[in-house]
């Protein structure tokens, strides 16, 4: 039963919640933090079974290599001359998304634990909490493109209003900024998923449709192998085409209809570039606006100061992974060839936003700001482990993933503390802090060590993984990927993020303690509720660095599928 | 007889002469008249090209007439109502809506 | 010679100041037009023509322009606008659709038969029922349309 | 195997403990840890006499990616087991001798914690069997030495000192992490030995570098190299990166002694001494300029400082230049021995100094005085009253002047005798490397007879009369490392170190480097060299005693002028100013003006594609109203220039848009025909 | 020549299809005898009776198969219902959105109304060019009048504005026909002779007529060039007929073009390349419509571009020329009637019950009527084609479309469309959310919430009802779509 349908549960379980909060009486505001709480422990015993229930397996990508997976029919249309067109309700994880789902639930619930303190419109923020997390978790699991898109979409909205509504003083421009980013980014992707759903074949029901096999029966790798053969020798009919949203066909170049527009043997050209590359451009423009990449990352920062704490979190700690978990999942599994040729232009951009977030994270005096052009930064690195399309490279970005999830969110959690406190987060402000709230130094100090690559927290694993990944990146043709100067520049990002982070440090907590334009009897140290937010994440931080092997164990086989699948080509 | 060309030529300057009414003249109601001037070119036209046994052309002018009073009708309706609130005719000075 | 009365008489339209003599103008041009409709063997169109539009429509302007003009005391006429242009997209226009007709194929002299009242009055029953129903419903129309615009300005008059 | 993992997570215990404990307790887990340690120290002992020439070595699997896996894994070997004793046991006294000194700090609990966990850490740095878990316990020795030195972190100076050194040592990591991908793309692997063997079966051909798993252009060799060169210059305070070392003597002195000058910067001596087969003849030259260069230039500062503690930083600067030249010119056993002995002397000479400061404090404390504890300047004296701590400063400083009979004259004869066979080899140039030796040789002894007569002759300075040195706590440190910097200790022939125990255990030669065969030392040199560096530091003794003999009170006064070459000293070789005019101020200008370009550019850029946007939104408002109209308003202007016929400029709305309406029709007409 | 009699049964015969509309005449009769009679409390209801039948009749006798009726001058099939149904339901909305307003009482807004419709259904069901014309003209007129129904200053305007430009737009179509009649003697457009003259006849004279025509259809449906009258119009005319004029007409005269372009296209034999001066036209609307209402501060007037723009997605599925696009037009077409109308509910709501007219004056209103205002926001999102609400599977499908159409023909100025039409939904992003925006994030000092009044109100359920089936049709489409498709669209 959980087996079957904890995917579901753990999208549907929120959404509910969400819808009943919304037409509960007002007077029951106080309680309704505890539904959203309650939602999120629930989902929380759903990921830790998740978590441990997951094989790792190393199946090509397969409908069997993903695991919890629920395929339910949803959008049949028959399109007559077009053939038929399928969208799926289509659920599953493997390796690279199965530890986001699992962080994304251990965030969230973070989240509604420091959105204990909303004091407005308390229904409004807990269901729109509860659809974002919904939506998110949607996205992680959905494997079939429209769903993806639709959750991707979906997320956008409650994100504009809590940051809108719940934001800092220029929340407008910040919430209408991100909205308007993503959404460009989104109409890419929409742009080549038309493309790719027209192009790509659903083999099962198109051997229902040609006879070669009866509905219900299991579809099994030979007749994928005849109907791929038909289809590449022009044998079917255009009317028998089932085309289809779904991402796992859509990664086997076998579906692909040959003298479709994104065929892989002779693609049409556009402007002179061929298709799949174009596609590829388009689909790694908008994953990048999410991840951030340099330079379509100029909202984040905004977005990131203006949002009310929790929902920074959110937003570091996994929105940006689904900007990355898109290139994972879409861009590269689907244009491997276009991936392996734009692997050197991807490359330069990962070690760009390394290098240009660090220096602007020098630059901040915002302490919000600082820690979200660090954001950038270290979602640098996952760019420079993909481009990289080596073993190391891409478990270093899926690691980077989850660890600067962690990392990132109690980043913000931290500093939604002094800004609770004093809303103030200028660092020239402060000084000293450290003999007033030596909890809370401590903590800024583990966090801040742990984001800057300390070994012993994950962030170092994943770092070093991607920097070993990218220096010997894969090699076509007898030719590295990525040339060795990058790995050796992105080293720099890291003498550089230990410069900021020491330095905020040394201004704000060490020395006299000395407080400007802050009333003083504010500042005191964390309280039991607020460490206890700490506390796990620096269990989780700590684990990751020192056991690797508990995610790396889990994404290994699927990481080494995925570098194969794209190499193969 | 009088040859079929003919026929066009007057339509087209009667559809010109019609348009040009419309476009120049400030009165509604000139602009009104432009119209059926513009209406009558094409029923010259329809009537002109009605050579067969089925008198198509023939009906269809006799519709378009019915029409083109019916829309007078209306027309002035409104340009009565028009005079009512802004005290002219001229199109040019009837300017209320704004961005 | 119809066809220059015609012509003569809409240029009269376009260029005369006055608007009841462009009303005037108008039933000569219509009546000249009626003319031409007789020389395509379309009587029963030609007294349609003139017993709806001349009788029907100039009337309505003529009123329309006595309402108009004679309350507010100013002359009766119409200056006009957009002269240049006007007239540059007329020609082009006149141009243009004299260009066309001159590449239609015809016979040069065609032969028009003259469709009896009688066939007419069946064809328009049967054949052209449908047609028929509808403009009827578009004249109810028509008139339901003008008279709630026309009567409602009356009733706030008399307000 | 066990004791060894015994031994490396004892002091972990230690630090959660510590870490765990309130405040009121924190003298039990100071006490806890000193036991701890004690145990620690006395297995190491044992390893130690066990072990031998053997190698111990065990891994597990730590984490996997893809098909290669990551191991955790221990090595113990000679030298490992020599610096294991030596970490532990000096670590121990330290502990010992803080429970003392840090009695009546606020940080108690803290400190030793801290303190705890960079021996966990130093104790992983010796044992690890691959570079990657010596690079995360050298990060984590990196991060316990940035929170000791910046103890006192309401001390501005202290706080900055703190940040420094991670962020130096921080850029010397990154030549780490560039080595450790070159190790990984061409082993595979970062285990000590396999890369041992791996090196040797690799070969240079046609300018590539290939092992059995990838062939790299042979410059990565070079910059294999350089780059773990480059973190031992971080951690070991080398030229260009020492500047963060004598700022890093604004912790508290024990941690000086332990940290900063027995064992963390030795570090960098030891991971060179792991990597050194992979050091081709390039960077050796390199390492050998460097550290030949570092020693003089340390020595050069150390002369003429007026903090005990800097005179003994810089002096550390430069002992390990020249353990790093010892590495540098091939006889990277030499180095190591001139690492354990310096370890033992200088922790020796610290932790007297820490004496010194610390009684100086008392006496400032007692007599409500504002002054600068560590200033020599006000000391003077010393001698009678604090007879221990006297003898401890007076065995280290000869030991580290190289005095026969000391342990520091074993070593850097092994040295010397190392640098004059290589220049002798090389030619040319390279003689420079002896001789900015020899010189170093000659400065040490000045600056540390210099320091002596300072502070334990003459008169005093200031009232010291009711002084008294401190209980056991003190004494008992002072007095191990005192008798272990004696040379008796390390060679029964205290004049000759090819009679060393040390020496004769560690293997033959491991240079295995391809291109480069570093010479083996040839010893016959060896009385030469002797009796030269004893000459140079008599003659040094002699300047000193000269210019600071009791009863000459010159150039002490606060206020007083320095020469040139005092004011280089003073400052460092102008150092951190350079940095400050030249690295920093490209950093912040860069930084800044990227910042500008995020604002005013980059982010404009896109607010401009909005700004098109509505741009073209008024603009096609402007085409609605203006071309549009602005057709009709001028075909009215037009009409009214040349026809003249008509007066208004009016138009109709209507009308005019019916025009744009029958434009756009023809522009139709014609698009098709 | 058929004899008399066979003429007078095959009429009889063609009347028995032709229920809906006769029902429509008879209602039509009825409400002007009612109002006539003063019940002016039963006009409403009456003529929900009316359309309610209309449509009953409409789904009882669906055509299993194409007729040709009253000798041929209109063609009842499967697609000319389809679209009948969705003007009746247009109408019906319509109406039922004024029900809050003085219009409710007035039995010449319903007359006039079924006047709209019964045009509607003409020219969707129109296979001569004489019906065209006729129907035309039915809409037209009955919409000149309908904008004057505020009977203020300002309708008046529009009305005159609406008239000149609609009576030219007619005439100029008018001439086209005429030409055609020259050049084919035969109006007949679905008729193969029809075809063939079209192809014998020489270029120049063919394409003026052709564009003379398409400039009543585009009038219309209120696209670029044609299209200035619209914003004067949506602004000054009642809110209930502006949302029945950015309906009623507007779907007619684009599902005649859709019938219209397939026999002007010729097969792709024609000398005019019809495709790319139509993906120019779609493109130019959605150009002018989405970036017009950019700056718009009236609420209706920023629905009259919205709509314009949306006339321009609505060409697209017409241009991809085939089967299923056309059926992709019936559902955007299905999907933009709901949406639009939902949202023109609303802002009658507000016109009516706060005296809204601004968007600025939107603010606060979220506190006050939170259930309407989500409802708003949800319909907002739609128009823009974002998930999960209908729009966007709307948009999908027409741009699926789109692009098959590309691959198959390869034409870039399809291309261009694709990219500009997707393009423009960001734009149009800013103008829809300036609603929202204003509703939730201004606020207004003043405001007392007392929501409890206002929670019941008959625009809530209505609404609610139309915003469920924008959010049911995005996760079901196929519900919509299997019906669609079961529309035999052979011609």
């Amino acid at each position: 039963m959980l087996q079957a349908y904890s995917l579901s549960l753990l999208i549907f379980l929120p959404l509910s919640a969400a819808f009943i909060l919304a037409f509960l009486p007002k007077k029951l505001k106080e309680h309704f933090k505890f539904i959203a709480l309650g939602i999120s422990l629930i989902q929380l015993i759903i990921g830790v079974y998740l978590y441990l229930d997951y094989q790792p397996s190393d199946a090509l990508y397969t409908i069997e290599a993903f695991q919890f997976v629920e395929r339910v029919p949803w959008i049949n249309l028959d399109l007559q001359s077009l053939g038929k067109l399928s969208a799926e309700y289509f659920l599953g994880v493997d390796g690279l998304s199965v530890g986001l789902v699992v962080l994304s639930i251990i965030i969230l619930l973070i989240g509604v634990l420091a959105s204990w303190n909303i004091q407005e419109r308390e229904r409004a923020y807990f269901s729109l909490y509860l659809v974002l997390n919904a939506s998110i978790i949607g996205c992680f699991v959905a494997l079939d493109f429209l769903l993806f898109y639709l959750f991707f979409e979906f997320m956008l909205l409650p994100m504009y209003f809590l940051i809108g509504l719940w934001g800092g003083p220029r929340r407008e421009y910040a919430s209408i900024k991100f909205f308007l980013y993503t959404l460009l980014g989104s109409i890419f992707i929409l742009i080549v998923m038309i493309g790719l759903y027209t192009s790509v074949i659903d083999p099962g029901a198109t051997a229902i449709e040609l006879g070669l096999m009866a509905d219900g029966q299991p579809l099994t790798p030979v007749i994928i192998d005849k109907v791929q053969q038909k289809l590449q020798n022009g044998e079917i009919l255009p009317e028998q085409l089932v085309r289809t949203f779904n991402m796992v066909f859509m990664t086997d170049s076998g579906n692909v209809i040959p003298d479709s527009f994104l065929s892989t043997l002779n693609p049409q050209l556009v402007l002179g570039h061929s298709a799949r590359f174009v596609g590829f451009l388009l689909l790694f423009v908008g994953f990048a606006i999410k991840v951030p990449v340099v330079p379509f990352h100029t909202w984040l920062p905004d977005a990131h100061v203006e949002a009310p704490t929790p929902i920074s979190v959110v937003l570091a700690g996994i929105l940006l992974k689904i900007g990355g978990y898109g290139l994972f999942r879409t861009a590269y599994l689907m244009f491997p060839d276009a991936a392996v040729h734009y692997a050197w232009w991807v490359g330069l951009l990962g070690v760009i936003s390394i290098i240009y977030g660090a220096f602007n994270a020098l630059a901040s005096r915002d302490l919000k700001k600082l820690i979200a052009f660090s954001s950038v930064s270290h979602m640098g690195f996952v760019l420079l482990g993909l481009a990289a399309l080596s073993v190391e490279g891409v478990s270093g970005a899926v690691y980077q993933m989850i660890s600067h999830g962690f990392i990132s969110a109690a980043l913000f959690l931290i500093t939604g503390v002094i800004y609770n406190r004093t809303h103030d987060r200028l660092i020239e402000n402060y000084s000293g802090l450290a003999s007033r709230m030596p909890k809370y130094t401590v903590i800024v100090v583990i966090f801040f060590f742990a984001s800057l690559g300390l070994p012993g927290f994950s962030g170092f694993i994943a770092e070093i993984l991607v920097l070993l990944g990218s220096f010997g990146s894969a090699t076509v043709e007898g030719i590295n990927l990525l040339p060795r100067w990058m790995a050796v520049t992105a080293v720099f990002g890291l003498v550089l993020s230990a410069a900021y982070y020491l330095w905020t440090i040394q201004r704000m907590f060490f020395g006299k303690y000395h407080v400007k334009r802050v009333n003083s009897d504010r500042i005191i140290d964390v309280n039991t509720r607020e460490f206890a937010l700490f506390l796990p994440l620096i269990v989780f931080v700590l684990l990751l660095g020192i056991f690797p092997s508990l995610l790396l164990d889990l994404i290994n086989d699927s990481v080494v599928t995925f570098v194969n699948t794209i190499l193969k080509f | 007889m009088i040859p079929v060309e003919h026929f066009y030529y007057i339509s087209a300057v009667l559809f010109s002469v019609g348009l040009a009414v419309v476009l120049t003249r400030k009165n509604a109601i000139m602009v009104l008249i432009g119209i059926e001037l513009m209406l009558n070119a094409s029923n010259l036209n329809f009537l002109a090209s009605n050579t067969s046994e089925d008198p198509e052309g023939q009906f269809f002018a006799l519709f378009v007439i019915v029409v083109a009073a019916a829309e007078a009708a209306v027309g002035l309706a409104i340009i009565l109502k028009v005079y009512k609130y802004f005290k002219t005719i001229d199109l040019d000075k009837i300017a209320e809506i704004k961005d | 010679f119809f066809a220059s009365l015609t012509v003569v008489s809409a240029g009269y339209i376009l260029f005369t100041k006055n608007i009841l003599h462009a009303a005037l103008a108008l039933i000569v041009t219509l009546l000249s037009v009626a003319a031409l409709y007789v020389f395509t063997a379309a009587e029963f169109v030609a007294v349609t023509q003139i017993m709806i539009y001349v009788g029907g429509i100039v009337v309505l302007i003529v009123f329309g322009v006595m309402l108009t003009n004679d309350v507010s005391g100013k002359s009766v006429s119409a200056g006009s606008i957009n002269r240049v242009s006007g007239a540059l997209i007329t020609l082009a226009v006149l141009l243009l659709f004299i260009y066309g007709s001159r590449q239609f194929t015809s016979d040069g002299y065609p032969i028009y038969k003259v469709t009896s009242m009688d066939n007419l009055g069946k064809e328009l029953l049967t054949t052209y029922l449908l047609p028929f129903e509808v403009a009827a419903v578009l004249l109810l129309v028509a008139l339901v349309a003008a008279s709630i615009v026309a009567g409602n300005n009356l009733k706030s008059n008399a307000l | 195997m066990f004791i060894v993992i015994f031994i490396l997570i004892i002091p972990l215990f230690s630090f959660v403990i510590n870490a765990l404990l309130s405040s009121g307790k924190a003298t039990f887990g100071s006490y806890c840890s000193v036991a701890l340690l004690l145990l620690s120290t006395l297995g190491a002992i044992h390893v130690l006499f066990f072990i031998e020439t053997k190698v111990l070595t065990s891994q597990v699997d730590w984490f996997s990616v893809g098909d290669q896996s990551f191991k955790v894994g221990l090595l113990v070997d000679f030298q490992g087991a020599v610096m294991l004793a030596v970490v532990s046991l000096i670590s121990l006294l330290v502990h010992l001798y803080s429970i003392v000194y840090m009695a009546q700090d606020s940080g108690y609990g803290r400190y030793f914690a801290t303190l705890s966990l960079f021996t966990f850490a130093m104790n992983g740095i010796v044992l690890s069997n691959n570079l990657l878990m010596i690079f995360l316990f050298w990060e984590l020795v990196g991060l316990s030495s940035y929170l000791l030195i910046g103890h006192w972190y309401t001390k501005t100076s202290a706080s900055e000192a703190a940040k420094k050194a991670f962020i130096v040592n921080r850029i010397g990591d990154a030549g780490f992490i560039v080595a450790l991908c070159i190790v990984w793309c061409q082993f595979g692997s970062f285990n000590l030995i396999d890369i041992q063997s791996q090196m040797e079966a690799s070969q240079i051909q046609n300018g590539y570098w290939s092992s059995e798993l990838n062939a790299l252009p042979k410059v990565w060799l070079s910059i294999l190299g350089i780059g773990f060169f480059l973190a031992a210059v971080g951690k070991s305070a080398q030229f260009p990166l020492q500047v963060w070392l004598p700022d890093a003597m604004e912790g508290p002195t024990p941690v000086s002694a332990l940290i900063h000058a027995a064992t963390m910067v030795a570090a960098g001596v030891f991971l060179m001494s792991r990597v050194f087969v992979l050091l081709d003849g390039l960077t050796l030259s390199i390492i050998a300029f460097i550290g030949a260069l570092t020693a003089f230039m340390g020595g050069v500062a150390a002369l003429a400082q007026f903090d005990i503690k800097k005179v003994l930083a810089y002096s550390t600067i430069s002992q390990l230049g020249y353990m790093l030249m010892g590495i540098g010119v091939g006889a990277y056993e030499a180095a190591l021995f001139h690492l354990f002995t310096h370890a033992f002397f200088k922790a020796a000479l610290f932790l007297a100094a820490g004496s010194v400061i610390h009684s100086m404090h008392e006496i400032a404390h007692k007599n409500h005085l504002e002054l600068d504890a560590q200033d020599m300047r006000l000391m003077g004296g010393l001698k009678s009253k604090l007879p221990v701590t006297f003898y401890a400063y007076l065995v280290g400083s000869f030991a580290l002047m190289g005095l026969p009979l000391f342990s520091g004259f074993l070593s850097k004869d092994a040295l010397l005798i190392a640098s004059v066979n290589w220049s002798y080899q090389i030619g040319n140039v390279a003689y420079l490397i002896p001789s900015l030796a020899f010189v170093t040789v000659l400065l040490t002894s000045f600056y540390m007879v210099r320091q002596l007569l300072l502070v334990f002759f003459g008169r005093p300075r200031i009232e010291i009369s009711d002084l008294r040195e401190f209980g056991w706590h003190f004494k008992l440190p002072l007095i191990v490392l005192s008798v272990f910097s004696l040379g008796l200790i390390w060679s029964l022939n205290p004049f000759d170190y090819s009679h060393s125990w040390f020496l004769a255990a560690l293997p033959g030669k491991l240079n295995v480097t391809p291109e480069f065969d570093v010479v083996i030392p040839d010893l016959t040199n060896h009385a030469l060299v002797g009796v030269i560096s004893v000459i140079l530091v008599a003659l040094g003794t002699g300047l000193a005693w000269l210019k600071f003999r009791p009863g000459r009170e010159l150039m002490l006064s606060k206020t007083g002028q320095f020469t040139l070459l005092e004011n280089l000293s003073l400052n460092n070789w102008y150092l951190d100013v350079i940095y400050e005019k030249t690295v920093l101020r490209i950093v912040r200008v860069s930084t800044s003006a990227l910042a500008v370009l995020e604002t005013r550019v980059i982010d404009r850029a896109v607010n401009l594609l909005g700004w098109v946007g509505v741009v073209f939104s008024f603009l096609l408002r402007w085409f609605d109203q203006t071309i549009v109209d602005g057709l009709i308003k001028f075909s009215a202007f037009f009409s009214s220039q040349v026809g003249g016929m008509t007066k208004s400029f009016q138009y109709g709305k209507v009308q005019s848009f019916i025009i744009f309406a029958l434009v756009s029709l023809l522009l139709l007409i014609f698009l098709i025909l | 020549m058929d004899s008399l009699a066979d003429k007078i049964s095959n009429n009889l015969t063609s009347l028995s299809y032709f229920i809906p509309e006769l029902i429509l005449v008879a209602g039509l009769l009825l409400l002007i005898l009612v109002d006539l009679l003063r019940k002016k409390n039963l006009l409403f209801p009456l003529s929900l009776v009316i359309l309610a039948l209309a449509i009953g009749q409409l789904l009882v006798g669906w055509p299993k198969e194409a007729h040709f009726l009253f000798e041929g001058f209109v063609k009842l099939d499967q697609a000319s219902a389809a679209w009948r149904l969705i003007l009746l339901l247009g109408a019906s909305i319509s109406i039922l959105i004024a029900a809050r307003g003085t219009l409710k009482s007035m039995g010449e807004f319903y007359t006039l109304t079924f006047g709209i419709v019964l045009g509607g259904h003409l020219l969707v069901m129109s296979s001569h060019l004489l019906i065209v014309y006729l129907g035309i003209e039915l809409m037209s007129i009955s919409a000149y009048a309908l904008t004057l129904f505020t009977f203020e200053k300002r309708g008046s305007e529009a009305a005159v504005k609406y008239l000149v430009f609609g009576a030219v737009s007619a005439a100029t179509m008018l001439y086209g026909i005429s030409w055609i009649y020259t050049l084919t003697g035969s109006l007949f457009f679905l008729a193969p002779e029809f075809t063939d003259a079209l192809l014998k006849s020489p270029l120049v004279p063919l394409s003026i007529s052709l564009s003379l025509i398409m400039v009543g259809i585009l009038f219309k449906s209120g696209s670029v060039p044609f299209h200035v009258w619209s914003p004067d119009v949506y602004t000054a005319a009642p809110t209930p007929t502006v949302a029945l004029f950015s309906v009623v007409p507007k779907l007619a005269a684009l599902a005649f073009l859709a019938k219209w372009f397939l026999v002007i296209h010729l097969f792709g034999l024609g000398s005019i390349n019809w495709v790319t001066i139509l993906s120019i036209l779609a493109m130019l609307s959605m150009l002018f419509g989405n970036f017009s209402a950019l700056r718009q501060q009236n609420v209706k007037r920023m629905m009259a571009y919205s709509s314009i723009a949306h006339t321009g997605f609505l060409i697209i599925p017409i241009v991809s020329l085939s089967e299923q696009a056309t059926r992709n037009l019936l559902f955007y077409a299905f999907i933009f009637l709901i949406m639009n109308l939902a949202t023109f509910l609303v802002i009658n709501f507000f016109e009516r019950q706060e005296n809204i007219r601004n968007i600025k004056e939107y603010a606060g209103m979220f506190t006050k009527y939170p259930l309407l205002s989500l409802f708003l926001v949800v319909l907002m999102i739609s128009l823009v084609g974002l998930p999960p609400t209908a729009g966007f599977t709307a948009k999908l499908l027409i741009f699926t479309s789109l692009w098959e159409s590309y691959t198959m023909a390869g034409q870039p100025w399809v291309l261009a469309l694709f990219i500009f039409g997707l393009l423009n939904t960001v734009v149009a992003l800013f103008f829809y959310l300036k609603i929202p925006f204003y509703m939730i994030f201004r606020s207004k000092e003043s405001q007392l919430a007392d929501n409890e009044a206002n929670k019941y109100t008959y625009e809530n359920y209505f609404t609610g009802l139309l915003v469920f089936a924008l959010l049911v049709l995005f996760f079901k489409p196929d519900w919509l779509l299997g019906f669609i498709n079961k529309i035999n669209f052979v011609f």
